[in-house]
């Protein structure tokens, strides 16, 4: 229970850059107070986000991972975050299976004028990974930590 | 990637860093990372001095890769960016860490925000250090102007930019430019006229040899990016020729179909089918409304048609598609009155003599249904008290959050119209707060106070018919609370005026869709910068003028409308822009061919080549999004400063060990 | 179509011809109410001004006592209607509440989870699950030339529900257009009846009630349509205190939705619960057994003149 | 751990926050314009000491005593007006039930009316699990305003003659398992 009280779970944010992590710079110029606990890192589009690197962020010890990206139909690309919530749903699905908290993975939107929704965002989603405590992933995978088998893609193998 | 000499700058930003970052402490730790040369701190980095400590650190220590940890890299990236190419680095092996809106400014606890701090530089270092060097991309700037919205914003920049001798397309909605406008009579604080002061504006827009006016036109689609914009416009049928027509009006005159006006004549008064919407109307043009022409509907009448003098009329024609290549883009869509039937504790539409404010334009206006008369809606009846309702729509959460600007002012220039056409009528004002902030505003105040208005501060609760004491009978009933009294008042008049929010166009988010810009969550369309950059946005070439952006009064739009232009004639000037090198590439010897890519794209930028069997990326279409970075199979199409390597750097940096614990064994690449 | 149903004290005896008729109707419509077992009083606006927790928890236990197959739950009162729905909504919104509202229905073996039962009023049900179409068809004996004014009051409408508009409803204007009666359309429709302010300060409720009548009486109201017995209870059995306290001579029968709806429907005036209000409703009602012709609406919009200028039309406007 | 949003919980302990936290949704009370829609609104509002506003600009000025004993959250009819029409969404009538639950908590009111109406009704409530309108009026009448019974002697009668007022109580089967309920939310209600 101490253990779970000193916890400070560590979460990577993956932001769009045109609405979400402009939404959090909004919060940012607004003062508004949150946890420290999300360290973001930018892409242009959610739509970037390869899954591969949200199992790379769990595996090198975050606790947690939030993609926030622009509401859907706003996106700065036509529908790159369409195409980010088809992939979290499949990379979700294969995390379930392997025992992952669904909440430890979460997609989000937040417009660039949505500092407020940013700051509450992060506030709800390190108070979650709180209380599910700290994610050992190499338990959870049940050996030294790696996915190979899930993560490389058989093409790259042939290709090889 | 080994061996390369990184340097690290930690900015205090005098105590908007320093005062919750041990920036100190976060530069001695930096030191120790991989590859770092030499790790500083300073109080403003992005100061000229700031700036010559990088650049002295290039040459001198012969840094090949910087890391700046300071504000968000939408203020400063480009400044130190800059810095590095006067040095002799290439500007892309610069990464920054934003310390500032991501860190000091939201986290109270210090110990807590200098450990975010470093592992915010940390993941800069790891990333910078995959960096590549890029080229800018250049692009040619196209002389010719779209500008979007013919209302007084749009016509102000068309009018700039023809007059410095650059090409324009002016589009507009409606059939005639003018906007909002041109439906007032008066403006405040100095009551001119305003038809005197914008049909001159009007007439100019609609003669330059510059501009190209295309009225009664959408614009449907836009492709390109800055400099090079293709443009598709949809030219609605107006069933009238433009080449012979004379715009004498025979047609107007004879057309036997009358339909309420709801845009021209905000809903009071009436039009004909083929109609002009008011006599100054630019083009001269009139249009068929095939909505309610008798010919349309019946199949026969074809009046306007026999009375043409000049064969004008031609039932047969059809929408128009017309497109055109625009360097620049200025959207100057403006704004639409807020429903006040969506508040109906107001009773408008309910109540005969509750008004709205453009509907109380249009009566006031010598050219508008009533020839200037303040009546009530039986046409005749003067009224011998008003009430103004201010707020209707602003400044509630249920509603617009926003204050719409213009209403106190506007609301203050009915009271005024009202005592000067009929004196002795009591004019009541409802307001929450008096915001009078202009060059003669608040003296225009303290006029109407001297002129006899009654002020009542207070939200009007409701508006009702329901008689409750003697001398409410046959009254419209405001009630509020007189908060100044502290007591529930109800005063009965004969007319009631609200004056709706101003509100983003219906379509507004469709707009910035359209031209790939974002809107607020009220839909106004986000400039780049509130302060120092309003009429630009995030997307380059594409700017905004007037009440797109966010309620505005006429000198505000029109302020905009002329920003936007020096804006757009500034590039022009410059002939040719840089443009980010932020592409995708593909690998076409590891390309397998599988096309999923090309389906990814949303700009149709990746053309699958049938002779190698591989797809190619246009780098002249591709607007560097990733998507397709992230669904090839084989890993082969690589995002230019988004790398896969670069990214998965920054998270092994993001995720370094803090606490003092083993740092995690293995820090290898996924897909090394 | 099945429905849990939660009564309120009041339905059993203050407004027992609501009940009944409630009954009846639901009967012919097809509609199947099967009473909570054991419910209890939902504390009116009674509670809330004394214990915060312990009103929650005692307008919990009724939905605790929802059984599991049952989703929605029909409410003919409109403040209890408010006090479960609010419930409900409130424990979902505020987890806190949620889980100390859960903590304290463990104490007498009960759970509820919020959004487990919708709470519907009777009159939302009967317009939007039946349909006023539906309604149409089943009518034998329209209530033509009845001129009834709709009183919607607040509960039933505010705090926003969502099924009709909090400031101008027109569930029920509809609805009893769909039984041939000619509708009131008064602007008082929504307000306040006084509620308990008979029991705190007559000056008030009295004035609350007068307006009321007042304005239904302006418009030539022949009869008043209400759904709730709070609403009825004071139109009905205070008109004649109000008329002693201002010398006024009013006599507006008060009757519920569902007594109007059973005599369209062709159910005796016993299965409508006829007879137990205290304004008589004998002279009104004698106008729906005698056909009488349709009258000119007294508030029409004169014919306009040439000169006159155009009236905005409204989105929902009906002929 | 922080505040939502960036409102400052300054002097907590101070009569405006224990208000707040005493209601749910009670922050959005920080919010308040002063526009007046609520005192225009209400039906009761000119009956009332000091109008909803007026209220809300002497909590925040922490006016503990004239707050509760004025008779303004006792003339709340609940018609939920304001709370619609309120353009910060301040959930008023629900602060006007916190306020009557704090003054009938520290004995602060003047006219003893309104919260005996709400005590004794409530007392009903507490031992039958329903509400029992003869038993309750008369209790309510004998005891605080006998000489009201008048009136309330030809509405009885009206009432009686039409059969309905219940002459003997109902009660639910299980007030035992109300009543464990209703302790526990006591407990815990007086626990916070």
């Amino acid at each position: 229970m101490s253990e779970k009280d000193n916890f400070e779970p560590v979460i990577v944010g993956f932001l769009c850059n045109w609405c979400s992590y402009r939404a959090a710079d909004l919060a940012g110029t607004s003062r508004i107070k949150m946890p420290p606990n999300v360290r973001d890192i930018r892409v242009m589009c959610t739509g970037r986000l390869d899954p591969v690197f949200v199992l790379k962020a769990l595996r090198e010890g975050a606790d947690g991972v939030l993609v926030m990206g622009c509401h859907p139909g706003q996106c700065h690309y036509v529908e790159g975050n369409y195409k980010t919530m088809r992939r979290m749903a499949l990379l979700k699905r294969t995390l379930r299976q392997f025992g992952l908290e669904d909440e430890r993975v979460r997609l989000e939107w937040a417009s660039a004028a949505e500092g407020p929704k940013f700051a509450a965002t992060v506030t709800q989603m390190t108070e979650t990974i709180r209380e599910l405590g700290p994610l050992n992933w190499k338990q959870l995978l049940g050996g030294n930590g790696h996915f190979r088998p899930v993560l490389e893609p058989e093409l790259e193998e042939v290709a090889a | 990637m080994m061996g390369e000499k990184i340097g690290v700058y930690v900015c205090h930003c005098g105590s908007n860093i320093a005062g919750k970052v041990d920036v100190e402490e976060v530069a001695r730790w930096a030191a120790d990372l991989t590859n770092v040369e030499v790790s500083r701190h300073y109080e403003f980095m992005c100061s000229s001095l700031g700036q010559e400590l990088v650049e002295n650190d290039i040459q001198e220590k012969g840094l090949t890769r910087v890391v700046v940890a300071a504000c968000s890299p939408h203020m400063h990236e480009r400044t130190f960016r800059g810095a590095c190419a006067r040095a002799g680095l290439n500007p892309y092996l610069f990464e920054m860490a934003n310390v500032r809106e991501h860190d000091s400014w939201i986290h109270d606890e210090p110990v807590q925000a200098t450990n975010k701090a470093k592992a915010l530089v940390s993941a800069a270092v790891h990333r910078v250090t995959y960096h590549e060097p890029l080229e800018p991309m250049q692009a040619k700037i196209n002389p010719a102007t779209l500008v979007v919205g013919g209302g007084v914003a749009g016509i102000q920049a068309a009018l700039e930019i023809a007059e410095a001798g650059y090409p324009v397309y002016l589009v507009e909605r409606e059939p005639s430019i003018g906007g909002h406008m041109a439906q007032l009579d008066k403006t405040f604080p100095t009551l001119d006229c305003s038809a005197c002061i914008l049909t001159p504006k009007m007439f100019d827009a609609g003669n330059h040899p510059n501009i190209t006016l295309l009225s009664y036109s959408e614009v449907e689609g836009v492709d390109g990016y800055v400099g090079n914009f293709t443009v598709t416009i949809r030219k609605k049928a107006r069933f009238v020729n433009e080449e012979l027509c004379t715009g004498c009006g025979i047609c107007t005159e004879k057309c036997p179909k009358r339909v309420i006006d709801g845009v021209f004549e905000a809903g009071l008064g009436y039009r004909k089918a083929i109609y002009r919407p008011f006599p100054q109307a630019v083009p001269k043009y009139p249009v068929i409304d095939a909505e309610s022409c008798i010919y349309f509907e019946r199949g026969k009448c074809k009046a306007c048609q026999m009375f043409c003098p000049t064969e004008a009329i031609d039932f047969e024609q059809e929408d128009g598609i017309v497109t055109v290549e625009v360097g620049n883009v200025i959207l100057a869509t403006g704004y639409d009155l807020f429903d006040t039937r969506k508040i109906p504790q107001y009773g408008y539409g309910r109540l005969a003599n509750v008004f709205t404010s453009l509907e109380f334009e249009r009566m006031v206006n010598a050219a508008g249904p009533t020839a200037g008369s303040i009546v009530l809606r039986d046409g005749v009846t003067t009224p011998g008290s008003v009430a103004i309702v201010h707020c209707v729509g602003s400044r509630d959460k249920n509603y617009h959050e926003y204050c719409s600007k213009i209403c106190c002012m506007y609301s203050l220039k009915f009271a005024h119209l009202v005592h000067e056409r009929l004196p002795g009528t009591e004019v009541y004002n409802f307001y929450i707060d008096m915001r009078t902030p202009g060059k003669g505003y608040e003296e225009f105040y303290h006029r109407l106070l001297e002129e006899g208005t009654h002020f009542i501060r207070g939200r009007v609760a409701e508006i009702t018919d329901a008689v409750r004491r003697p001398g409410e009978e046959g009254k419209i009933i405001v009630q509020a609370e007189d908060t100044l009294m502290g007591a529930q008042r109800r005063i009965p008049v004969d007319m009631v005026i609200l004056s709706p929010a101003i509100q983003a166009r219906h379509d507004a988010s469709h707009v910035a869709h359209l031209f790939g810009i974002s809107c607020s969550h009220d839909n106004w369309l986000i400039e780049k910068h509130p302060k120092l950059d309003p009429v630009a946005t995030m997307t380059d070439g594409i700017f905004i003028a007037g009440c797109v952006q966010g309620p505005k009064d006429i000198p505000d739009s029109v302020a905009q409308g002329a920003a936007a232009a020096a804006r757009v004639l500034g590039l022009i000037t410059q002939g040719e822009v840089e443009l980010e090198p932020v592409r995708a590439i593909i690998d076409e010897e590891r390309c397998s061919g599988c096309r999923i890519c090309n389906n990814m794209c949303p700009y149709h930028a990746i053309d699958f080549i049938e002779d190698p069997g591989v797809s190619r990326v246009n780098p002249a279409l591709c607007k560097g999004c990733g998507t397709c970075v992230a669904a090839c199979p084989s890993g082969v199409v690589t995002g230019a400063h988004f790398s896969n390597e670069q990214i998965m750097a920054e998270i092994e940096g993001i995720l370094v060990s803090l606490d003092g614990k083993e740092p995690i064994p293995e820090v290898e690449a996924l897909t090394a | 179509m099945r429905y849990a149903y939660y009564p309120g004290c009041s339905l059993e005896r203050s407004a027992a011809s609501y009940h009944t008729s409630a009954m009846k109707v639901a009967d012919r419509l097809g509609l199947v109410f099967q009473e909570v077992d054991d419910w209890n009083c939902c504390g009116a606006t009674e509670y809330f001004a004394i214990n915060l927790l312990p009103a929650y928890a005692l307008v919990a236990r009724n939905l605790a006592l929802v059984p599991g197959d049952l989703a929605q739950m029909a409410v003919p009162c409109s403040a209890c209607y408010v006090n479960l729905k609010k419930t409900d909504k409130y424990m979902g919104k505020y987890p806190q509440l949620a889980q100390r509202v859960g903590q304290s229905l463990a104490a007498g073996q009960l759970g509820y989870r919020p959004g487990g039962v919708q709470v519907r009023h009777l009159l939302d049900i009967i317009v939007n699950d039946v349909g006023c179409d539906a309604i149409t068809k089943g009518v034998v004996k329209p209530l033509t030339g009845l001129r009834v004014a709709p009183y919607y009051g607040c509960l039933i409408v505010r705090p926003e529900n969502g099924f009709d508009n909090p400031e101008y409803p027109t569930s029920m204007d509809r609805l009893l257009r769909a039984l041939g009666a000619k509708v009131v359309d008064y602007p008082l429709k929504a307000q306040c009846c006084g509620g308990h302010m008979t029991q705190i300060s007559e000056k008030v409720a009295y004035e609350l009630i007068r307006r009321l009548l007042h304005n239904a009486a302006e418009y030539d109201a022949d009869v008043i349509a209400c759904v709730c017995p709070m609403c009825q209870l004071n139109l009905d059995a205070y008109q004649g205190n109000v008329n002693r306290h201002f010398g006024t001579d009013y006599r507006i029968p008060i009757l519920y939705f569902t007594q109007l709806m059973a005599l369209a429907l062709g159910l005796s005036a016993a299965d409508a619960g006829l007879g137990s209000e205290i304004v008589s409703a004998q002279p009104a009602l004698a106008k729906i057994a005698v056909e009488v012709p349709q009258e000119e609406d007294k508030k029409a919009r004169k014919r306009a003149d040439k000169r006159a200028l155009p009236m905005p039309t409204m989105p929902d406007e009906e002929a | 751990m922080m505040a939502s949003g960036n409102g400052q919980p300054s002097s907590p302990g101070t009569f405006f926050e224990e208000v707040i936290a005493k209601t749910p949704g009670g922050e959005a009370l920080r919010l308040c314009l002063q526009c007046g829609t609520c005192g225009g609104s209400c039906p009761s509002g000119e009956d009332m000491d000091y109008t909803p506003r007026h209220i809300f600009a002497m909590l925040a000025a922490n006016m503990k005593d004239k707050v509760l004993r004025s008779n303004t959250p006792w003339y709340c009819v609940s018609c939920y007006y304001c709370t619609e029409r309120c353009p910060q969404e301040i959930p008023i009538t629900d602060i006007m039930y916190t306020l009557k639950r704090m003054a009938i908590a520290q004995g602060l009111y003047e006219d003893a009316d309104a919260p005996d109406w709400s005590q004794t009704f409530i007392g009903m409530v507490e031992q039958f699990g329903r509400s029992y309108e003869l038993g309750l009026a008369t209790r309510y009448h004998l005891t605080h305003r006998p000489l009201g019974k008048i009136r309330l002697g030809t509405f009885a009668l009206d009432m009686l003659r039409r059969d309905r007022l219940a002459l003997t109580p109902s009660s639910i089967r299980n007030t035992s398992q109300l009543r464990a309920i209703l302790d526990k939310a006591k407990e815990l209600e007086g626990a916070q």
